[in-house]
């Protein structure tokens, strides 16, 4: 344990084994990091806090050779560093988990794990079985137990996320970097996830560690940095740091004045609604996958879904909007059945689906934020089939100031933005298409407090201007704090439903454990 | 609109003409004893035919028609025509799946001279007995193959020469309008005339030579760049009557009248001795794709045990303002 | 293999499938279509498409395409019959090298530049073509085969099939293990499926690259001596529009043209059915050639559409 | 001061890339100039009104072809069959002619729809790859042209010849159609809705699935397009030639047209269509082609120099891309 000993370093702790000092990086129209001093001592986990945009992940990849920085000197060891590629990172022992789950996904899983360390047999090539047979023993260390044979990209995102954690842990690191490596993640990965880094720490190993969930970072981190638009605001130990005072460092604002506001937007009670339901689903099936959903959702109701990762929520979301081929079922939308396999049908139908998968789904990377926002909308962003201009900037302005969404100019290409306002531009999409329901999966991950507040705000806002809102969030918190209705799935079917009192974090982990015993 | 250029080789007109008949030539030949096969009868075995080229143009219309026709003549019903689309490597194999469908007799329309050595290989182990038409195969006559039928495409451009001189005196610019690159015909026809040019009219100069690839609207492209930079041209020598065609086309839209600027070509196609006629062309050798009637006679001959000549080389007509008015029925 | 594993190959290869529906009906529907004598032509004229939509598999696995394999074909034909005047050896190492350097700066300047390979390959399609028409006296010199040795090699048989036909099943077996078997495989497999994630998973993205078209490019080269061996002489006229042979032939096989799925079973299936369409074309035997391409048309949008479905079918179970 | 030099070394970091995006945006551009200045400089008679016209002349097919290239690169797709719809196009107007020669530019125009609807069905609701899918068209349709119109046919319509070579002002008016063509699909791509889905699928078809575009429609819609043009092209080379040609007419023209598409600056990954630069790629190639003939460079040497330029162009304008 003289690691761990070692941990909550002060100033006088021992030789940073990483460290930036004095980092510029700039993009065209932004300054992403701007004179950024970071030390990373071994034994710590280090974390690194700040809005989205604040330039987080633009200093880790400076630190893994994706970027080369403008100004300023890396030192790795003990002598400068400059990492040409990822690769040469990477051999140095500095590994990292990138935000966005950084995996092929067409490869098969086992691939995906091991590759450029495939158990090699005779005449160096390739031993399949002892492929297949390693990386099943990894990944079940990290409760992922499946058939490794199978693509990558037949796993769900969280399940990905937790090979991607598995592939970067299992070299020989000394300094481990994980961008936002929970937010797919379930409650019980998480835990897996800080046994692994706390066995980690334990051996000397430094683990910088971005979140946006503060609570984790309370219960794993010992130092804290925190940015702000590309500058160092804080840097210190994080036990004793009050966690408004963390945000309001985030923020720049004044501690008063986050005190005063409150640390979730959700405000209303659970209600219960008693009037016909805007879009019902029924007996929604398909194989393997769905077994005989049924959902409903009432104007000015939050209905959430809960469940383990893979219970099939994303699936019911999809189903509901016809963007999955259904083997049975049928969705009502006001009483009216819905065409089935069609977006195009539900979305005029009023019915619209924030993706899961921000990168692979969400977002059009080669066009700009403008024309992202307006996309769904077209149809009514004119006559005729002609675009009006002016109808599409006044749409993008009102919600480029109502998200708060940053970028350096509507024409900024989206794919430029930082994870969290690309999740803000998305949101925009849905809105301007002013949907009578919104099926929201995962909408915070991977945005910041602040942010996250205003999204939660804006889902509170909108169910009382009478949307109907089916809420899908691993974070259990967010779910009961923002659900009128709690439905719990597990294995493609609806196994308990909680309502008014009922909805608590207790009572949704007690249905899917009673149910699993019973 | 009715086609202005329907073919019409089922008339005798235009029937190809040997220049140096059977039997009577100077040069090598071949019986069947010679070569080591046996006799059988034409119309009952299976014959093959290997067309090189699309029949897109008027001569390979006309070539494999005339195939066909003779073919359906002699009451040969087990004919086999195969066409490989210009891919000399397509052209290979569907000779060699021709031998594997069990032929007696192959009529092949090379799409090159060289590189015949599998089929003749394996024609030969089965002593199957090879007309070559139109284009010659470099390879031994009466063991490889049995005897080319065709023109002479040298002397063809070597004629066109002599008419191109005869046109400018001996003296001035011209053109050459090339074929495709890498055909036999484009070279032989390019050497025959340059060949010839320095030898009789040193006065003549070549001053531009680019590929048409024998198609009408690359010619008319090529001839449209080339009147912008070089205005003082002469004469245009085109490989083939398609290309002349285009030239003429380009010509017109450039304000030229016609005889301005002398164009000699070669083919014998109906359009290009009409364009003779109307003034546009100045003269055009014939390369006749009548092919049918000369290639079963032989091999009726060949299987008759008569001695067959290494080459017959047929006579090509020349069109010009004299007889091309009287002649436009026998072009094809 | 047992009996699983082959109906699982048959599965996941509509190609080989389709292959065998049309080799079937054509036995049926001709008498001498099944004869090894047919079989044979077909096999070995498709060898040397083979070899090439080899190198091809490994291009457009790695999410690229290499349009400079025809030129390429032609000018190692032409290369190797030129070089057989000073011995076998030369002949086949002359193009091979020529052919290699000609892979070499295309792979340099699609990994480091990041230009699109449609285009850099297609500048080389242009190139190559030229540099053979240089050399060839603009098309007019044919040089002959003159080493009988380097002759055998493209003539000569073994088991009743000839050489070209042993090589490119060597090459085969060779490229599967290089695929399935080897990093380097596996690094072709990742940057196709994702360039970004597999070079921040360390693979070295440029020189993998660079290996896949120098491959691509020695493969069409060799494919272009042994054909000037088979027809002793270094033919100019040949390999017009083989890139899209080979491109098809490698998608029909079920490689995925924007890369990171496929594999050689499939490419040299999708070879074979494009031989076996022609020869069921030349069964025939009366068809204008207008005809023929409608037919073949037809034929490669039947091959393709029941591919597609045999594929979706067998991902839905 | 070293705040000072460190906000310089930020503006530098900031302008450095600008530079690179404007030789990116106009590289084609300052090629053709370049490309116009030595011919000024060495190339006989190449200031004549009439020359410039020729090069006009002779790029209108490739242009036209060009643009319907460019909505189906845009999509992430390529249309290999434009060259024998263009030949399926000259087969049907001569078949036709005798009706009239604007009812058969019709049908003809409208028998390229088909070719293109289905080229577009296979690729969006099949699902086939479209090299594939457009490459058993550019085999198929080509044959069923030279069915149609065995060999190259001569016509003497007026209306079609004149079509092919009268001008107004000065200008040919096939050139002034391929103008008119260039201006609407730049409109369509800059300001309908339909421009943008076509974008926005071709960036990520997934995504815009989800967002409800019409993704099956508007790639059917695209196909068509590209084989409508490509048919247009057809007729106005066909009338420009006075002859129907179904066999080479527009051979290999897919090949010009992509690269056309690609040297001005639009990726072939998708997701993004430049129209006007598309125009100067087409008129840069041309440019090139008829250099090379003027001087009278054989033809060795002129693919040679193309691929050079191809390259360097290319180079110039190259976007980050895997294809
Ligand atoms: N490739 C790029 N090109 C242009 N701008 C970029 C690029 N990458 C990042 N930026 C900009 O740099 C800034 C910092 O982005 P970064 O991704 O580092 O933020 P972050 O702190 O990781 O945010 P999040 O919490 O949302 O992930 C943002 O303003 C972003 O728009
Ligand atoms: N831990 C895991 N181990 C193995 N497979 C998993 C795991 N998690 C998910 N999967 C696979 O991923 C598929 C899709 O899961 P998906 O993520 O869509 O479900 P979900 O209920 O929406 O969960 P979430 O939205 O939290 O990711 C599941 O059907 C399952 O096969
Ligand atoms: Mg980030
Ligand atoms: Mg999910």
């Amino acid at each position: 344990m003289e690691a761990a000993d070692a941990g909550p370093a002060g100033p006088a702790g021992p030789e940073p084994v990483l460290e930036a000092k004095g980092i510029t990086k700039a993009f065209p129209g932004v300054l992403a990091l701007d004179d950024v001093s970071l030390a990373l001592r071994p034994g710590e986990v280090h974390a690194l806090v700040g809005e989205n945009g604040a330039g987080k992940s633009t200093l880790i990849k400076v630190f893994t050779g994706v970027y080369q920085p403008d100004g300023g000197e890396l030192r790795y060891r003990g002598g400068p560093a400059a990492f040409g590629t990822p690769l040469d990172a990477q051999r140095a022992g500095i590994s990292t988990i990138y935000q966005e789950v950084n995996l092929v996904p067409m490869m098969s899983i086992a691939r995906n794990l091991l590759l450029g360390r495939e158990p090699r047999g005779r005449f160096g090539v390739i031993d399949a079985a002892a492929m297949y047979g390693e990386a099943g023993r990894v990944l079940a260390g990290y409760g992922v137990e499946t058939d490794v044979r199978r693509p990558l990209r037949t796993l769900g995102v969280g399940a990905q996320q937790m090979v991607a954690l598995a592939r970067a842990v299992s070299v020989d690191a000394r300094v481990v970097i994980m961008d936002e490596p929970t937010s797919s993640l379930e409650p019980r990965e998480v835990e897996t996830l800080f046994g692994v880094i706390r066995r980690l720490r334990d051996t000397g190993i430094a683990v910088l560690y971005v979140s946006h969930r503060l609570d984790e970072l309370y219960q794993v981190c010992d130092r804290v940095s925190v940015l702000r638009d590309g500058r160092l605001a804080h840097t210190g130990p994080l036990a004793g740091l009050e966690r408004l005072k963390l945000i309001s460092l985030m923020l720049g604002r004044d501690l008063t004045e986050v005190r005063a506001e409150g640390l979730t937007r959700f405000s209303r009670a659970h209600t219960r609604l008693n009037g016909e339901p805007v879009v019902e689903a029924r007996g929604l099936t398909r194989r393997h996958v769905l077994e005989g959903v049924n959902v409903s959702v009432r104007p000015g109701e939050v209905v959430g879904l809960g469940g383990l990762l893979g219970a099939g929520r994303t699936e019911t979301a999809k189903a509901i909007v016809g963007a999955l081929p259904l083997d049975g079922g049928q969705v009502l939308v006001a009483g009216r059945p819905l065409r089935g396999g069609s977006t195009t049908a539900a979305i005029r139908a009023g019915v619209s689906l924030l993706p899961e998968d921000r990168k692979a789904e969400g977002i059009i990377p080669t066009l700009s934020v403008r024309e992202n926002i307006a996309l769904a909308a077209l149809p009514s962003l004119g006559r005729a089939g002609v675009v009006s201009d002016t109808k599409v900037d006044r749409v993008v302005e009102i919600f480029m100031r109502r998200l708060r969404i940053k970028a350096a100019s509507p024409h900024q290409l989206v794919s430029e933005l930082s994870g969290g306002n690309q999740q803000k531009v998305l949101l925009a999409r849905w809105l301007a298409v002013r949907p009578k329901v919104l099926l929201l999966d995962e909408p915070t991950r991977g945005i910041d407090v602040g942010a996250k507040a205003e999204v939660q705000a804006l889902i509170d806002e909108l169910a009382g201007e009478g949307l109907g809102v089916l809420l899908i969030s691993s974070d259990l918190e967010e779910l009961v704090e923002g659900a009128d209705r709690i439905l719990v799935l597990r294995e493609g079917a609806v196994i308990g439903e909680l309502s008014g009192d009922e909805v608590t974090e207790e009572r949704i982990m007690a249905t899917i454990a009673e149910q699993a015993d019973g | 609109e009715e086609p202005q250029s329907a073919p019409a080789a089922t008339s005798t007109a235009g029937q190809q003409v040997v220049q140096s008949p059977s039997g009577t030539a100077a040069g090598p030949t071949c019986t069947l004893t010679q070569f080591g096969g046996t006799k059988f009868d034409l119309k009952t075995a299976t014959v093959g035919f290997s067309q090189s080229e699309k029949e897109a143009n008027p001569f390979r219309i006309a070539e494999t028609k005339s195939i066909k026709d003779e073919a359906a003549k002699l009451g040969i019903t087990n004919l086999k025509v195969t066409n490989a689309q210009s891919q000399f490597s397509k052209q290979i194999t569907d000779v060699q799946q021709l031998i594997a469908q069990g032929v007696r007799l192959l009529v092949i329309a090379p799409l090159n001279s060289d590189g015949w050595e599998p089929v003749l290989q394996q024609a030969a182990a089965k002593k199957i007995p090879i007309i070559t038409v139109d284009r010659k195969i470099n390879a031994k006559a009466c063991s490889d193959y049995l005897t080319f039928i065709g023109s002479d495409f040298y002397e063809q451009g070597k004629r066109a020469a002599d008419r191109m001189i005869d046109a400018l005196a001996s003296k001035g610019k011209v053109a050459i309008l090339l074929g495709a690159p890498g055909n036999n015909v484009t070279t032989e026809r390019t050497n025959g005339f340059k060949d010839r040019i320095k030898e009789k009219a040193p006065g003549i100069t070549i001053s531009f030579e680019q590929t048409g690839e024998f198609a009408r609207e690359k010619g008319q492209q090529v001839t449209e760049q080339l009147i912008q930079s070089n205005p003082d041209i002469n004469g245009i020598y085109a490989e083939n009557d398609e290309m002349a065609l285009g030239a003429v086309t380009a010509l017109k839209g450039a304000g030229k009248e016609a005889g301005d600027i002398k164009i000699v070509s070669v083919d014998g196609t109906r359009s290009a001795v009409q364009g003779i006629a109307d003034g546009w062309l100045h003269a055009v050798i014939e390369s006749n794709p009548r092919f049918g009637p000369l290639a079963f006679e032989t091999a009726q001959k060949f299987l008759d045990g008569q001695p067959i000549p290494d080459k017959v080389i047929i006579s090509d007509r020349d069109y010009d303002t004299g007889n091309a008015k009287d002649s436009l029925g026998e072009a094809y | 293999m047992n009996r699983e594993q082959a109906s699982r190959v048959l599965q996941q290869h509509g190609a080989l499938m389709v292959l065998g529906v049309l080799v079937i009906v054509g036995s049926l529907a001709f008498d001498s279509f099944a004869k090894p004598e047919n079989a044979a032509s077909v096999v070995v004229s498709s060898s040397f498409l083979a070899i090439i939509a080899i190198g091809m598999t490994f291009v457009i696995i790695s999410g690229g395409i290499d349009l400079s394999v025809g030129s390429l074909f032609v000018l190692g034909g032409v290369l190797a019959a030129y070089g057989s005047q000073y011995g076998a050896l030369v002949a086949l190492l002359l193009p091979l090298a020529v052919c290699g350097v000609v892979g070499l700066l295309q792979g340099l300047v699609i990994a480091r530049t990041g230009m699109a390979p449609f285009i850099v390959t297609l500048a080389g399609l242009l190139g190559v073509r030229g540099l053979m028409l240089a050399i060839s006296d603009e098309g007019a010199t044919t040089y002959l085969v003159k080493d009988r040795a380097f002759a055998t090699l493209g003539q000569g048989e073994v088991l009743g099939l000839s050489y070209p036909v042993h090589v490119t099943i060597a090459l085969a077996l060779v490229a599967m293990v290089l695929l399935q078997r080897t990093g380097f495989g596996q690094n072709v497999y990742a940057i196709g499926g994702n360039e970004q994630a597999a070079a921040l998973m360390g693979v070295p993205v440029r020189r993998t690259k660079v290996y896949v078209y120098v491959m691509s490019a020695l493969l069409a080269g060799l494919a272009g001596a042994l054909n000037a061996a088979r027809l002793s002489s270094g033919v100019t006229i040949l390999g017009i529009g083989l890139e899209l042979d080979a491109i098809a032939a490698v998608v029909i096989g079920g490689t995925l043209l924007t890369g990171g799925a496929g594999g050689i079973t499939g490419t040299v299936a999708g070879v074979l059915l494009l031989g076996v369409i022609q020869s069921l074309i030349n069964q025939v035997g009366s068809l204008t050639s207008a005809f023929q391409q409608v037919v073949s048309g037809v034929f490669l949008a039947l091959v393709v559409v029941a591919q597609r479905l045999l594929s979706k079918a067998q991902r839905l179970t | 001061m070293a705040e000072l030099t460190q906000q310089r070394a930020g503006r530098v970091a900031v302008l450095k890339p600008r530079v690179f995006a404007w030789v990116q945006d106009y590289g084609v551009y300052a090629a053709v100039l370049a490309l116009l200045l030595f011919n000024v400089l060495f190339t006989p008679h190449f200031l004549d009104a009439s020359n410039f016209r020729t090069q006009l002349v002779q790029v209108t097919p490739i242009v036209i072809v060009s643009l319907g290239m460019a909505l189906v690169i845009g999509t992430q797709g390529i249309d290999l069959s434009v060259g024998s719809v263009m030949a399926l196009a000259a087969a049907v107007v001569v078949l036709y002619l005798g009706y009239g020669w604007l009812p058969a530019l019709v049908v003809a125009v409208l028998g390229g729809a088909v070719a293109g609807a289905v080229g577009g069905a296979l690729v969006a609701y099949v699902g086939v790859q479209p090299i594939v899918a457009t490459l058993a068209l550019l085999v198929g349709v080509r044959g069923l042209a030279n069915v149609l119109v065995p060999q190259l046919v001569e016509f003497r319509n007026p209306g079609l010849i004149a079509l092919g070579s009268s001008s107004v002002g000065g200008i040919p008016v096939i050139v002034l159609i391929a103008a008119a063509l260039t201006l609407i699909v730049l409109f369509v791509v800059r300001r309908t809705t339909f421009g943008r889905q076509v974008v926005a699928i071709g960036g990520n078809r997934q995504a815009s699935e989800l967002s409800g575009l019409p993704v099956k429609r508007v790639l059917l819609t695209v196909y068509v397009i590209s084989g409508l043009l490509a048919a247009l092209a057809g007729v106005l080379a066909t009338a420009r030639l006075q002859a129907s040609d179904p066999t080479s007419l527009g051979m290999f023209i897919e090949l010009s047209a992509i690269t056309a598409v690609v040297v001005g600056g639009t990726p072939l990954t998708g997701g993004r269509i430049r129209v006007l630069s598309t125009v100067m790629g087409a008129l840069l190639m041309q440019l090139l082609a008829a250099t090379l003939i003027k001087h009278n460079l054989p033809q060795s040497w002129t693919q040679m120099v193309q691929a050079v330029i191809i390259l360097a162009a290319v180079y110039a304008t190259r976007e980050r891309g895997t294809r």
